[in-house]
């Protein structure tokens, strides 16, 4: 190093070496070698994706295609009443049956996906962007900022989440775009005290330390040493996220608060609407196929989400 | 750890004014308190009547009206800034008035007297359903890690974590409730028996999932303690296995699950919303969703303190109990 | 004694045959033991040596059933006559911990963190001896008295977080001996407490052992260790033993380049203190899948082309030294093969091979 | 002047208004800001208890066909056939949603307010069997001769349930609390000047002035302004509000015990004052709200509960179906609309007005959402009633006539339109599940036409919406008027102001001086010709987009005797099933 403490050239590169041979993809590793027969057997496990993976991403990405592209593709209009008779059980003509107007329940659980992965999506996005950049600075500077943010998310954490959604969607209008900010709020402190968890964890590392007494700047430090380290954990998690926000979303549509229009139909304003006792004892399919659709998307999302948060050995989180 | 204690309360009470605050100024930002109080008056124009001629006599009923709105904005502080009147109601609080409903005029203190046992009786019933079928059932999949039952349970809690409370509730109720009918399909308050019986579904709908996470978090813990030295010792000391397995591993395997039995408490409340709904318990979750979209202040903010307060505390009993469970944590 | 089936003597107290463990996992059969056979004879200690990877604490916790279940387990272990997997299997009640316990490598790790001191030795006793709590925990604390543990009846109420390495190693080996076991396998029973504590604390093992009349497995990688404390040394490479012998037999005239570079690599206390170590050059072998080959070969410094073709058989002299080397240390071979390698400076397996092999003669 | 008992058939009743709303409300279940209509009867087409109906009362002749077996007859005496009454027994009575609380002089009352109130507190005027007003608390009525000065007396003797006995003070103190109340004086505004409209005459009578002519004034006090407390009661209700839901009142039952949401307990008054002439029978009387109806319907058929009063269709089908319950069904109820606001745009054009109208699907939403338990309505007056013109038909499902009107709309008004649609907001209330199916429904219907906006708020704030006019079209339910003048307070010119109740901001100064006309004179004819030309200009107007009568349904257990046939204190036989506002006073099982 100099004497005016900028890197040489040479310090540089040998640090850009430090570096390269410190930056593991890793947030907790396990704590024993390959031993024979040990955990090192899940080591290999943990390294292959399996079939079950794929099987979900198909079914994932089928389902986005089917939310992107649904008004061009051949389903009944999900909005027209009279379809069919009311309450009609599954047919050749309706595959899932209709439900109490006489609705298509087939398209309406297809066209369900659009709000439901639309709100999941945003939400997780806006959860990550915002509690990943809150919890990198404040695991990055500790201190006062840390304090502060980690006390906000206690807080946050502290307000029943779904009694936070309904005070803002019962009194604003319940458009897209706000049902997903809510749901994004209620992301933001999970994801920041994971992103926090993985800076404070990286900061200590040597190349970070190597980075900082090699004389780089904070601003370079975060976005080019700890980000890419803890953006992949958060990454890993980012499918386990946003099956909670497609929950949640269903939850809210439940209560009858979420997205409002005849156009936004959702799996969890579906449900409701079977769920009558009477519906359910007489036309029980009105309700149990969007059940049934979205458990397994929820369940696609969760199984791809642990199956990539084991690939890149990501410890599990309760949220 | 008098230090400790000290610290959590103080915690304890910034997170109540954070909370309580937030909640506030959301309902304040977000709703019309004073509709709540005069109803349509809320929307009149006083300050143009007031302006309005004084022989006009179509607006005398219109100014006795205005009275009663600035009657009632003085009672209830809606004059005041909204800072200064979260500290008023500070103050109430701190006095032990919880004010009384927007809504009927109940005091806040009864309608949570009433509503609470409801809610707690469904909270412990969940919490017995999933600890009950959780400890089993992951000390057996651990037992027999990457067996068949373990494969297939691994399999079941996946399922159960995914389906939702609403549509597990839906599923329930249909199944164990309608046809089958083993179960009441709503609320019975007649007798205790009744009561309990008519609340092991919605027990059910709120414990299962949390079963799942809880056996998962088990499991995996549990099948990394069964590879310790001193779990390998108690088997060389000649311990039988399931002997090892509760007196041993389950005691240092249990921090994962009391952590999520802590945050799992807000997630509870938060399902007990819907699951009150789907069974019509009335319950606090019920209560707040009710007064949430009345605006009733008073009873969310209420309900809010109640709900944030019973977090903190149980996550300052979950740090109480890992000490139990590791005593190595009592040392630091 | 002596770690053949020929030997005319009385039954041996533990007789292993032909032991094999083989792990399954996703990258291919992890071959940890191939084929161990050895006797142990009551009062007597038998030490296992090797690296780590050798198999060494693999055959240690196949004796005790304390594999997990994936692994494959053939041969034959026999404890007075009584198949021992046979009952693990069936579940047997008062076996393991009465007749053969074990003591683990690092006391930090084998005792339970959150169970106090005293109700883990005194659990082993309450178990299998039916003692009330009380007199357990009254036997714990002569136990530990025993051990030499300074201050008995305030240690049985502490948790193991409050003691020392070396004190909780007593505590292990208190724990241990509870019951009087007939056998006691030590794996590394050392290796994690203070260097300084080390030797006491296998000096009492010893001497515990000795009084008690126990038969001994000493786990080690450490010559060191062995020595002055084993009646008969198993030296294991890959899952083989690779030498055998009584004490004194192996640390004087060891046939094995593997033993001896294992030898080499202790440090000794009347070692000047720059004395350079002779590490052993290479890495522990692959087990997955390994080539019919001596394991050892590509490390040896002996090594020829016949050490590639197919795997040596463990011969030698009869119950009293056998070794598998086809160039044995110390032989004529064994010479050439040496001379030969330092001539070409490399071996046949790829090794280089510079100066002086070191005090090999 | 008219005195009691021989007044012209007329009812003023208390009117209120409130949105369509469903039994599976999640959150504004309980307690409505307004009530629902008063006024109703025993619908003539469903096999169960019947009321008698005679000639030239409101009510239609009947079709011989469809008149049933009459369960009581005469003046309160049981029909020969009818065993004799039992005394005891708890009657166990779901309603649709909880009360706020349960003092008439502080909350306003829904119909599940009034069916625990009633037992409580003697109204001071109720409805004989033909629909006429008669005193009931009070001795008798009697009014100046342009109807604007209405005396009334009260009976000797009445005490309240904590002893003291009633004057004409605790009579004054309760309706200024309730006039001084915004909300429950809010319906009265156009009868009732604020100021002294009541005074004291002597310990027995008391003085009311109204503001305009009212021939049947006294129909006022049949509902929640006719529950008097004690004067006393009500100071100590002001200061603790907790009272609210245990009131004190004169009724033959009194409160024992009320947790919100959950179950409220009435207990036999045993010094009613009555007691000599009105039997109670039963010993206790339990009401649970359950806002979901079909579970209250399922409880009612294996027997859990004695009696269910309902508008959900579902579990009206429900308690027709099953064995063991009988149904009294009233048709005659509050109408099921929309109400399209012609104070601004797009509304304030009647071409635009009249495609909504045209392109309604009425015949889906009958069958779809009603399932067949509600007849489709024409006009705010049932077809039994003599109101009713049977020349006034509703226009809907006849879309190809509203494309015309909306191209020669969008043609003037490009601000208002897109691709050709015309822009507009449809308000209903929630969350609901079945508001939500009935805004699908009628979305799908308008959306050729029209971009529609559904915006689903809370029932309350819904009210709120209306009456300060910030919606295009809402769907509402209101007036079931047996008597029509109840009904001009929604129609006035006068009740549009900033806080309209005219919710469809149309005025019509002509149909206001027939209003006016109508409430001030006795001529039946002369009234009937009045209605029925409002009707048409209703029509007219196309304010209203009329679907059905809502259906009150009460359902009973067969042991459940005289929920109709009861009597008032002179032995006047009472109307049954006022739009769900079951008397349970005379109720006995057996």
């Amino acid at each position: 190093m100099n004497p005016d403490g900028r890197p040489s050239r040479r310090g540089r590169a040998s640090r850009q070496r430090l570096l390269r041979r410190f930056r593991v993809f890793r947030l907790v590793r396990s704590s024993k070698g390959p031993e024979p027969g040990g955990p090192g057997e899940d080591e290999a496990v943990r390294r292959r994706l399996g079939v079950g993976f794929w099987l979900a991403v198909i079914w994932l990405v089928v389902m986005a295609f089917i939310a992107l592209f649904a008004p061009m593709l051949p389903f009944a209009d999900p909005t027209k009443v009279g379809y069919s008779g009311p309450r009609e059980p599954p047919s050749a003509g309706a595959w899932f049956g209709t439900d109490a107007l006489g609705r298509d329940v087939f398209s309406r659980t297809m066209y369900g996906a659009r709000i439901s992965l639309a709100v999941g999506g945003f939400a997780i996005v806006f959860g990550m962007v915002v509690g990943g950049a809150l919890g990198i600075l404040a695991g990055y500077f500790r201190g006062r900022l840390d304090q502060a943010v980690g006390f906000a998310f206690f807080v946050l954490l502290s307000f029943p989440a779904l009694v936070l959604a309904i005070l803002i969607t019962a009194t604003l209008e319940r458009s897209l775009l706000v049902v997903s900010l809510t749901i994004g709020i209620l992301a933001v402190a999970p994801v920041g005290l994971l992103a926090r968890a993985s800076t404070l964890v990286y900061a200590e590392r040597e190349f970070v330390a190597a980075a900082r007494v090699l004389g780089a700047r904070n601003g370079r430090i975060i976005v080019r040493e700890l980000l890419p380290n803890v953006v992949i954990p958060m990454g890993a998690l980012t499918l386990l996220g946003m099956a909670v926000a497609v929950v949640a979303e269903g939850s809210l549509a439940f209560l009858g608060l979420s997205v409002a229009g005849d156009e936004a139909i959702s799996w969890g304003k579906m449900i409701v609407d079977g769920a009558g006792l009477r519906d359910l004892q007489n036309a029980t399919h009105v309700a149990m196929f969007p059940v049934a659709v979205m458990f397994v998307t929820v369940l696609a999302l969760n199984f791809a989400g642990d199956r990539i948060r084991q690939y890149f050995d990501v410890k599990e989180l309760a949220f | 750890m008098a230090r400790f204690l000290i610290r959590r309360l103080v915690l304890l009470v910034a997170v109540l004014f954070a909370v309580t605050f937030l909640g506030f100024s959301a309902m304040n930002f977000l709703g019309d308190p004073l509709f709540n109080v005069v109803g349509l008056m809320a929307e009149l124009d006083c300050e143009a009547i007031e302006a309005g001629s004084a022989e006009d006599p179509s607006l005398d009923r219109a100014r006795s009206d205005c009275e009663t709105v600035a009657e009632a904005r003085a009672t209830y502080h809606l004059d005041r800034p909204v800072p200064v009147r979260y500290l008023l109601w500070v103050g109430d609080m701190v006095t032990g008035d919880f004010g009384t409903s927007f809504q009927n005029d109940q005091p806040v203190a009864e309608i949570i007297r009433e509503k609470l046992p409801e809610t707690l009786i469904l909270l412990v019933m969940a919490q017995i359903v999933s600890l009950g079928v959780a400890i089993p059932w992951g000390v057996v999949a651990a037992y027999r890690a990457n067996r068949a039952f373990d494969r297939g349970s691994t399999v079941a809690s996946f399922g159960l974590l995914s389906v939702p409370n609403f549509a597990l509730g839906v599923v329930l109720l249909y199944l164990l409730s309608l046809r089958w009918q083993i179960f009441p399909s709503a609320y019975e308050s007649d007798s205790v028996v009744g009561l309990v019986f008519s609340m092991v579904l919605p027990a059910l709908t709120l414990g299962l999932p949390l079963a799942a996470s809880y056996q998962r978090l088990l499991r995996t813990d549990l099948i990394t303690t069964l590879q310790e030295d001193f779990v390998h010792m108690a088997r060389a000391k000649g311990l039988p296995p399931m002997r090892i397995m509760f007196r041993h591993a389950l005691r240092p395997s249990l921090f994962s699950v009391v952590t999520v039995f802590g945050v799992s408490t807000g997630a509870m409340i938060g399902g007990s919303l819907v699951v009150e709904q789907i069974f019509g318990i009335p319950g606090i979750g019920r209560e707040i969703v009710t007064a949430v979209v009345r605006d009733d202040f008073p009873v969310v903010l209420a309900i809010v303190m109640l709900v944030a307060c019973t977090f903190v505390i149980i996550n300052f009993m979950v740090d109480l109990f890992y000490s139990w469970l590791d005593p190595r944590v009592r040392a630091r | 004694m002596a770690p053949d089936q020929t030997t005319a003597a009385p039954v041996p107290l533990l007789s292993v045959r032909d032991l094999h463990v083989r792990f399954p996992t996703e990258r291919g059969t992890v071959n940890a033991v191939n084929g161990v056979s050895f006797d142990l004879y009551e009062g007597k200690t038998l030490a296992i040596v090797g690296e780590s990877g050798s198999g060494k604490s693999v055959t240690a916790k196949t004796l005790m059933n304390l594999l997990p279940r994936s692994a494959l387990v053939s041969g034959e272990v026999t404890y007075a006559g009584q198949d021992v997997r046979a009952l693990a299997a069936t579940g047997t009640k008062h076996f393991f911990g009465v007749q053969m316990t074990m003591v683990f490598q690092d006391p930090m790790t084998s005792l339970n963190p959150v169970k106090r001191v005293g109700e883990q030795i005194a659990e082993t006793l309450r178990y299998h001896l039916g003692r009330s709590r009380g007199e357990a925990l009254e036997e714990a604390e002569n136990l530990l008295e025993a051990v030499g543990m300074p201050e008995p009846a305030r240690r049985v109420s502490q948790y193991p977080h409050e003691l020392s390495g070396g004190l909780r190693q007593r505590v292990v080996i208190a724990m241990a001996l509870a019951c009087q076991p007939r056998l006691l396998i030590a794996d590394e029973p050392t290796t994690a407490v203070d260097v300084t504590v080390q030797k006491h604390l296998l000096d009492l093992l010893d001497e515990l052992r000795r009084d008690r009349g126990m038969a001994m497995i000493l786990i080690t990688h450490d010559l060191g260790v062995a020595h002055g404390r084993a009646d008969d040394v198993a030296v294991m490479y890959a899952g083989r033993i690779v030498e055998t012998a009584d004490a004194r037999t192996l640390f004087v005239d060891m046939r094995h380049p593997y033993t001896e570079a294992l030898l080499r690599s202790i440090p000794r206390i009347d070692d000047p203190v720059h004395h350079r170590l002779d590490p052993i050059p290479g890495r522990p072998p692959e087990l997955i899948s390994p080539p019919d080959a001596c394991a050892f070969a590509p490390r040896c410094l002996y090594a020829q082309a016949d050490c590639l073709d197919g795997v040596p058989e463990l011969s030698g002299l009869v119950g009293l030294h056998r070794f598998a080397c086809l160039h044995p240390t110390g032989t004529e071979r064994g010479e050439a093969a040496a001379t030969a390698n330092r001539a070409a400076g490399v071996t046949v397996a790829g090794l280089p091979v510079t100066g002086d092999p070191g005090g090999a003669g | 002047m008219s005195t009691a008992g021989t007044a012209e058939p007329s009812a003023q009743a208390e009117p209120a208004a409130s949105p369509e709303r469903s039994d599976s409300d999640v959150s504004a279940a309980d307690g409505d800001r307004a009530g629902g209509a008063e006024t109703g009867a025993v619908s003539p087409d469903v096999a169960g208890e019947g009321s008698p109906e005679d000639e030239g009362s409101l009510v239609a002749p009947l079709d011989a066909t469809t008149t049933v077996a009459v369960q009581g007859a005469g003046t309160g005496v049981e029909a020969p056939a009818d065993p004799l009454p039992l005394a005891g027994g708890t009657l166990r009575v779901a309603v649709d949603g909880e009360a706020d609380g349960l003092n008439p002089a502080a909350n306003n009352f829904a119909v599940s307010a009034y069916v625990m109130a009633y037992p409580m507190f003697d109204p001071l005027a109720y409805f004989d069997a033909e629909g006429n007003w008669i005193p009931y608390l009070a001795e008798s009525f009697t009014s100046n001769d342009d109807a604007t000065v209405w005396r009334m007396r009260l009976r000797e003797g009445v005490r309240f349930h904590d002893g003291t006995e009633m004057t004409a003070d605790d009579v004054v103190a309760t309706i200024s609390a309730q006039l001084a109340d915004p909300v429950i004086s809010l319906v009265y505004r156009n009868t009732i000047e604020a100021g002294d409209f009541i005074t004291k005459i002597d310990d027995l009578t008391v003085e009311m002035r109204v503001a305009r002519p009212s021939a049947r004034f006294p129909l006022a006090l049949t509902g929640q302004l006719g529950m008097v407390l004690p004067s006393e009661w009500l100071e100590l209700a002001r200061e603790d509000p907790t009272l609210n839901q245990k009131p004190v009142g004169q009724g033959p039952f009194m409160i024992s015990s009320r947790v919100q949401d959950v179950a409220t307990t009435l207990v036999r008054n045993p010094d009613y004052w009555a007691a000599d002439r009105m039997p109670v029978y039963v010993d206790r009387i339990e009401v649970y709200p359950i806002t979901d109806m079909v579970i209250a319907a399922e409880r009612l058929s294996v027997g859990d509960l004695d009696l269910a009063i309902t508008t959900n269709a579902e579990a009206t089908l429900i308690m027709r179906e099953s064995a063991g319950v009988r149904t009294i069904e009233n048709l005659r109820s509050d109408e099921g609309f929309a109400v399209i606001n012609s104070g601004r745009p797009p509304f304030d054009d009647i071409r635009a007005r009249q495609a909504l109208t045209f392109a309604a699907d009425r015949d889906g939403y009958l069958e779809l959402i009603r399932q067949g338990t509600s007849p489709p309505a024409d006009t705010m007056f049932h077809p039994d009633l003599i109101w009713h013109n049977p020349d006034v038909k509703q226009e809907t499902n006849m879309p190809e006539r509203a494309g015309p009107l909306v191209a020669a709309y969008c043609a003037d008004h490009p601000e208002n339109c897109s691709a050709g649609r015309i822009n507009m907001e449809l308000h209903f209330g929630g969350p609901s599940v079945e508001n939500v199916r009935i805004a699908d429904l009628q979305i799908d219907a308008w959306e050729e036409f029209f971009n529609v906006t559904p915006v689903e708020i809370l029932q309350d704030k819904l009210i709120n919406e209306v009456v300060l006019g910030n919606y295009d079209v809402v769907n509402w339910r209101q007036f079931g008027t047996i008597d029509p003048d109840s009904a001009a307070l929604w129609l006035e010119c006068d009740s549009i102001g900033f806080i309209s109740l005219n919710f469809a901001r149309y005025c019509d100064p002509a149909r206001d001086a027939l209003m006016l006309e109508s409430r001030a004179i006795d001529d039946l004819d002369r009234r009937v010709e009045i209605w029925r030309r409002i009707q048409e200009m209703i029509r007219d107007s196309y304010t209203y987009i009329f679907y059905y009568h809502t259906n009150w349904a009460v359902g009973a257990r067969d042991g459940v005797h005289r929920i109709c046939g009861q009597a008032s204190p002179d032995g006047t036989e009472l109307w049954c099933n006022n739009s769900g506002r079951v008397l349970l006073n005379g109720v006995w099982l057996g």
